[in-house]
């Protein structure tokens, strides 16, 4: 165990955490969604580095290599990185539409608004 | 023949095709009809597929024939297909009710969208529910919470929004915690065949990633399932969305992510290491403690009924989990029953709410006023569901309770027994605010005139209202299913 | 018609009855015969049902199975059947009386009213048949919910209060106590079969001390002290569901209960072999002279009924803790003679104040002369409470007397005897003022003819009791042979 | 590199400048993938996270206005939430199998069926795409299902309401 | 921005060849990198860039809503048809080897017409969002 051999995973974390702490402290939804972006991308690494083998190649097969990182990994981070990029599209759409119906962004701010709504009703 | 085999592949795929039909057709007549047949459909799939689980035992089906763990597997077994009933069966009631409240909540152009959400979303959940692939789970359980996000920010009221956002993040959050579970998993044992999986842990020697996995899994199947103390998204969500989906979502969604734990904890990593290596049974109960407590102390104090409800939805979780933390044939039967019976309950409490709804335009507790007059059989119904939720005899809730009860008393928890039992009278005290609302108070300004929901809702609620009744007379299949899986799973666990 | 046939009919007359009247709400006059006819009828099947259990039989009738090794079934043994007969028979005089009654003080949700009651009658058939105890909490819990309407019925604040303090201590003992004990007995006897000698002859003497408790104040309708607050409180009802609560079913399906688990459940013999029941005739002696003495320092008259019922009620459950043969034929006939007593105090009750609007004792002065009837009806009832004959009172009390001594039972002798004598000290004085004082206020005539027809009819009831106890006689020792 | 990014995101509050920093994060991210040979993946992360999501961004942005309001006074909470997450991966880490560990369990157990007899049952050498298209074809079948959801849920939500729609209530 | 003419010349020039780009990943996926995920987005790249070179209406008007929004349906359908096919061939859900008599010409198949499906799907949809997005600001979108 040194520090090499898990660097990529502490790598990984970092960025995780990056991001998932935008996700939290920060209230403009917008930003939230980024942080989000970050924390899934962050994901893909903790797949993928681990599949790499020094020496290896990309895992299209033919005659030159012997070596392949691991593809199945790959494919899972696909479909992950579609997943991310539709959560990413849905919640920009919403975003776009409180943003019309509040005129913020700022999770403070619409909930205030929305308390004064409660107040006022 | 080739149906019966293909069953489990037709179960989810169907009211997947629906989806793209759908859109295809883009008419709103026609959207509903495509949604309403699938959901029959998928309904009819799911009992045969029970009975003949029944019948043969698990049945397994590789998708695209490629043999499991290199191909995806579909599994069937007594607890996936106990599950696949309630939610195939809420999907089907949800269905028709959905035609004539969805025409009264959303805007034509919407309908047909809304419909393809609908049957997406259903098949996400089923296909959560049959599959035997972590990732496929994954992948499912964001076809089914995407469409949720957009159902529930279907709302009509401009809330509706931030309700579907925070639930978007707070979901999304969890089910990246889930992929990362299920990476650490991958990681240390190479496969995601689920079945696989269970077997490759047990030799795995340093436990410490698969500890991790199992505290990942666990926080992002809380989050979706709203455990305690991660339902903050809960209350907003069931409030805003469109009546039809609160319905649908309280009676199956948090249900199947809490099949998911299930799953996870008694499967794939056997209770040995979850109850031991882990001291996963006191957190649970732990939580669950709370969740009920609090909860449904909170929900005596609401002022708009679907809230209300909703709370109490978080207090009823946290009985579903009290009994998978008992761990015990009985604990986990009851954490079954009360899956099924409460789902039941809850759909036709809020299918009721949205008959009132419809009429009243809001579900504050001064429209209850006196609706037993204007709208008695709305009301009599919610009394029936209410007593089920309280768990009196004679209806669903009772026969969860008596088993949360005696698997409490089976391990020498008397304290748990009786929190169950006092806390259920908190549940007497916000359903009988309802029914004094209901039948004792004089109409108020709020009270909706219209006279009693259009039978095209009632017919839907009613059938879940009789189910809870049925359900508590004839226990056969609940209780017979529920503890058929938690054998298997105290059994089966590897 | 057979034995389970009888059963299922005497389950479903009363609640197609409700459906009848329900559906028959409109007209007042039909959906009150229909409520009659399926009070007719239902006192019809269970004295149909008497012979056979006379006889020895045990006619069964068993529906489906709730839980695994639990069915909802009922089997109909003599104090069940006792039961029966007298809360069917009562339901006759009570629907005459309350027709009279509603449409005297002309209430409102009359409809609801009769529906309520007849499903009340339903849940009452069902706990007094009940096989196991999941049927007799079922029912039990049934009678509750159906009956919190009629208490209720006014729907204004003191109603709803009341009806809260009703609903709170019933359902709130009976899921808190009840459900628990009852769990707790199938996860330690592994049936639920109400079986003479009872299930739990292994348990250890805490455990049945335990469960004993969990039972006893379980059944909140028995009104052992403290759990008898309802009671009171549950008098903001019109007068024919007190009659109800009182006499026909709630409090009566209470004892009966309680009965039913000392001696199917535990068993007396059980019981009487360990030291686990010993504290119970003390809060049970406690109840019956507490009730006595508020009841004695009470002006309102329901209000002074009420506690007179808590305190008789406590004769039963202190009858039959006593364990001794003869005191728990007692406790059974007690059941019936308190009933009959009960509903024509009541009956009394309503009918001066439909007449007169008078509601307080000290109001009461010389009314004897313009209600002979009422007030007559109303001495017998006295009679019976306080358990002189010629009243079906004097018949049980003396079994119980008998039970006391014969178990030497010292306490219990010295209460029963002392409480017959507050009876008599709270009772006594209205029946003077009723007679032997001036009339006062404007004059006033009987109560309108249904009502009093009825209470004549539960007073004769209350005298035929003394005079041919034979058959209620036989069941309650039926009960102490089988 | 990416985590000085990251905080950059942190602590950067001008939105626009937040996307354009998001948008070089996913090409570095992209870059990184194609040293560890995910070359599909990076492909993909290279048009979508730096391509797409930049230019929905923007388009959002243009939709809700640039700045962001300070942050929030709940600074503690998403620290401790942070730590914890970052205990709980540390931990779980040590245990695992060393960067190019070739005899970790994953690469021993299932892969290899794909890598050698892949191009055989399937005839298509990048292994990638046979697992992709083929093997864990239901996957991917999710995965386009996933992509259809959030466009119909994007026409759901954005679609612009005909005349005699139900306005949202205010 | 539309007065650019450099641009629009660009623009015209560069176009075709991000979809020939295109179609070269969508069917050399089975030996390079690339499928039919990453041709999609980049088709959809090419209609964008279009977009924003000549406006939206134009690009509106060289791919309608309508046809999108099909599109986006018709990709699922498509692989949703496969799947079928299949089944109707005596196998069992996305089952290719049953497409061909020969296995492995099946699995070809299979993949070549899931890969068109996901192709269609994706572009379909970033489109559409992408239309959505940007139409959304001035409300000039023209639907059905």
């Amino acid at each position: 165990m040194t520090f090499a051999s898990h660097y990529t995973y502490w790598m990984t974390i970092l960025l995780m955490v990056g991001g998932l702490y935008i996700v939290i402290a920060r209230g403009n939804l917008i930003k939230k969604l980024i942080g989000l972006a970050i924390f899934q991308t962050s994901v893909y690494l903790l797949y993928i580095a681990p599949g790499k083998l020094i020496g290896g190649t990309a895992p299209i097969v033919s005659e030159a290599f012997k070596v392949y990182s691991n593809p199945l990994p790959h494919v899972l981070i696909l479909t992950a990185i579609v997943v991310g990029v539709a959560t990413l599209a849905l919640g920009l759409a919403i975003a776009v539409r409180i943003s019309e119906a509040y005129g913020s962004v700022e999770e403070d701010e619409i909930l205030s608004v929305d308390r004064n709504e409660v107040d006022g009703a | 023949m080739l149906s019966a085999e293909h069953l489990p592949a037709l179960q989810v795929v169907v009211p997947l095709a629906a989806a793209p039909l759908i859109v295809l057709l883009r008419r709103p007549g026609a959207a509903w009809a495509i949604a309403a047949a699938a959901a029959a459909f998928a309904f009819a799939c799911a009992v045969m597929l029970a009975w003949r689980v029944a019948a043969e035992g698990a049945i397994s089906y590789e998708l695209g024939s490629w043999a499991p763990p290199w191909g995806i597997e579909y599994r069937v077994d007594a607890l996936s297909s106990f599950v696949l009933v309630l939610v195939a069966s809420i999907g089907a009631v949800a269905a028709l009710y959905a035609r004539r409240s969805i025409a009264a909540e959303l805007h034509v152009d919407q309908h047909y969208l809304f419909y393809t959400m609908f049957v997406l979303c259903l098949a996400g959940l089923l296909g959560m529910t049959i599959t035997g692939d972590a990732f496929n789970l994954f992948v499912f359980m964001e076809i089914s919470s995407l469409s949720m996000y957009v159902l529930i920010a279907l709302g009509s009221h401009r809330r509706a929004l931030l309700a579907g956002f925070q639930y978007l993040i707070l979901g999304t959050i969890g089910a990246t915690c889930f992929v990362i579970g299920v990476g650490l998993l991958y990681l240390s044992t190479g496969t995601l065949n689920i079945a696989d999986l269970a077997l490759r842990v047990q030799e795995v020697q340093d436990l410490r990633p698969v500890l991790a996995a199992l505290a990942f899994l666990t926080v992002g199947i809380s989050l979706k399932a709203a455990l305690f103390p991660l339902h903050l998204w809960l209350p907003n969500a069931y409030t805003y969305a469109p009546s039809v989906v609160s319905a649908f979502l309280a009676a199956t969604a948090t249900k199947v992510s809490i099949y998911v734990l299930v799953r996870f904890y008694f499967t794939v990593f056997g209770e040995q290491l979850v109850l031991e290596a882990l001291p996963m049974s006191e957190v649970l109960i732990g939580l669950s403690v709370l969740a009920i407590v609090t909860a449904s102390l909170v929900a005596v104090f609401q002022e708009d009924l679907k809230r209300m409800f909703a709370y109490s939805s978080v207090a009823q979780i946290g009985y579903i989990t009290l009994g998978v933390g008992l761990a015990n044939t009985s604990g986990l039967t009851a954490a079954m029953v009360h899956l099924f019976n409460h789902g039941i309950t809850k759909g036709a409490i809020f299918l009721l709410l949205g008959g009132l709804a419809l009429r009243a335009g809001r579900t504050g507790f001064d429209c209850a006023a006196g609706i037993a007059r204007s709208m008695p059989l709305t009301a009599f119904g919610m009394v029936i569901a209410g007593l089920s939720l309280i768990g009196v005899p004679g209806t669903a809730g009772f026969i969860s309770k008596w088993y949360l009860v005696l698997g409490a008393i089976e391990q020498g928890q008397w304290w748990l027994a009786a929190l169950v039992v006092v806390t259920s009278l908190i549940a007497v005290a916000y359903v009988w605010r309802l029914v004094e609302a209901a039948y004792l108070t004089e109409p108020a300004a709020a009270t909706p005139q219209a006279g009693e929901a259009p039978l095209s809702l009632l017919v839907p609620a009613w059938v879940l209202v009789a189910a809870c009744v049925y359900f508590g007379f004839e226990t056969s299949f609940n209780v017979g299913g529920a503890r058929a899986a938690a054998e298997m799973l105290l059994g089966g666990g590897p | 018609m057979s034995g389970a046939q009888l059963i299922a009919a005497s389950l479903l007359v009363p609640t197609l009855g409700a459906l009848g009247i329900s559906l028959a709400g409109r007209w007042p006059n039909l959906r009150e015969s229909v409520t009659l006819l399926s009070a007719v009828l239902l006192f019809a099947c269970t004295t149909s049902l008497a012979p056979a259990v006379l006889a020895g039989g045990v006619p069964q009738l068993f529906v489906l199975e709730m839980l695994p090794g639990i069915a909802l079934g009922f089997r109909v043994e003599p104090l069940g059947m006792l039961f029966a007969l007298v809360a069917s028979g009562l339901w006759i005089v009570n629907s005459v009386y309350s027709i009279g009654y509603m449409r005297g003080n002309d209430e409102p949700h009359q409809t609801r009213f009769y529906v309520c009651f007849a499903l009340a009658l339903a849940a009452t058939m069902g706990i007094a048949f009940s096989a196991n105890l999941l049927t007799l909490f079922l029912f039990y819990e049934a009678l509750t919910l159906v009956t919190w309407p009629l208490v209720a019925h006014h729907g204004d604040d003191e109603a709803r209060a009341g009806g809260r303090t009703y609903l709170g201590y019933l359902l709130g003992s009976s899921i808190v106590f009840l459900l628990p004990a009852v769990i707790a007995t199938w996860a330690i006897a592994g049936t639920l079969e109400f079986t003479p000698g009872g299930l739990l002859g292994g348990a250890s003497s805490v455990t049945l001390g335990l469960l004993l408790a969990l039972y006893m104040f379980g059944i909140g309708k028995a009104a052992l002290m403290p759990v008898h607050r309802w009671l009171p409180a549950a008098m903001v009802a019109p007068t024919p569901v007190s009659a109800l609560l009182h006499a026909v079913a709630v409090v009566k399906a209470g004892v009966f209960a309680v009965v039913k688990v000392i001696v199917y459940v535990f068993g007396t013999g059980t019981l009487a072999a360990t030291t686990a029941s010993d504290w119970l005739p003390a809060v049970a002696s406690f109840t019956v002279i507490a009730a006595s003495v508020i009841a004695l320092r009470s002006d309102n008259l329901k209000r002074r009924l009420a506690y007179s019922t808590v305190s008789q009620l406590s004769y039963v459950v202190l009858a039959a803790a006593i364990l001794a043969p003869l005191s728990v034929i007692g406790a059974a006939l007690h059941i019936a003679a308190h009933a009959v007593g009960k509903i024509t105090l009541f009956f009394a009750a309503g009918a001066i104040y439909t007449a007169a609007g008078k509601t307080e004792v000290s109001q009461l002065d010389g009314i004897g002369r313009r209600m002979p009837w009422t007030m007559g009806a109303f001495a017998v009832g006295v009679l019976s409470m306080i358990g002189l004959p010629p009243a079906a009172g004097f018949v049980s009390k003396w079994y119980m007397l008998a039970g006391a001594l014969q178990a030497a039972h010292w306490t219990a002798v010295s209460v029963i005897v002392a409480s017959t004598l507050l009876n008599a000290a709270y009772f006594v004085p209205i029946v003077y003022r009723a007679f032997l004082r001036a009339p006062q206020g404007k004059a006033h005539g009987e109560a309108p003819l249904p009502m009093v027809l009825a209470l004549v009819a539960s007073a004769l009831a209350t005298l035929a009791l003394f005079f041919f106890p034979q058959v209620p006689l036989a069941l309650a020792r039926a009960l102490q042979g089988g | 590199m990416m985590a000085a990014l990251t905080v950059a995101i942190v602590v950067q509050r001008n939105l626009f400048s937040v996307v354009v920093l998001s948008g070089v994060y996913s090409f570095l991210m992209a870059t990184v993938l194609v040293a560890l040979d995910a070359v599909d993946v990076a492909m993909t992360e290279a048009s979508v996270g730096a391509g797409m999501s930049t230019v929905l961004l923007l388009g959002a942005l243009y939709l809700c206005g640039g700045e962001e309001a300070k942050p929030m006074q709940r600074r503690f909470l998403p620290l401790a939430v942070a730590i914890v997450i970052v205990a709980a991966l540390v931990y779980g880490t040590f245990g695992l199998p060393a960067f190019s560990d070739s005899q970790a369990p994953f690469h021993t157990h299932v892969i290899p069926r794909y890598l050698i007899d892949g191009p055989k049952e399937t005839g298509v050498p990048n292994v990638v795409t046979a697992v992709l298209a083929s093997y864990r074809g239901f996957d991917t079948l999710g995965e386009v299902v996933v992509v259809f959801t959030a466009g119909i849920g994007v026409i759901a939500l954005l679609r612009p309401r005909r005349k005699g729609g139900k306005e949202k209530r205010k | 921005m539309r007065t650019e003419i450099v641009l629009r010349v660009v623009g015209k020039l560069l176009i075709p060849f991000m979809l020939l780009f295109a179609l070269y990943v969508q069917f050399h996926g089975d030996f390079g990198p690339g499928g039919g995920f990453q041709a999609g987005v980049i088709t959809a790249a090419a209609v964008i860039f279009y977009a924003l070179i000549f406006g939206l209406p134009a690009a509106r008007r060289v791919v309608p809503d309508r046809v999108v929004e099909t599109m986006v349906a018709l990709g699922v359908a498509i692989y949703l048809g496969v799947g079928f096919a299949g089944l109707a061939l005596g196998g069992n859900f996305l089952d290719y080897f049953v497409l061909d008599p020969n296995p492995v010409e099946g699995q070809h198949r299979g993949i070549f017409w899931i890969e068109i499906g996901v192709l269609v799907t994706v572009t379909g949809v970033m489109l559409k969002i992408f239309y959505m997005f940007a139409g959304r600001g001035r409300g000039d979108e023209r639907d059905q």
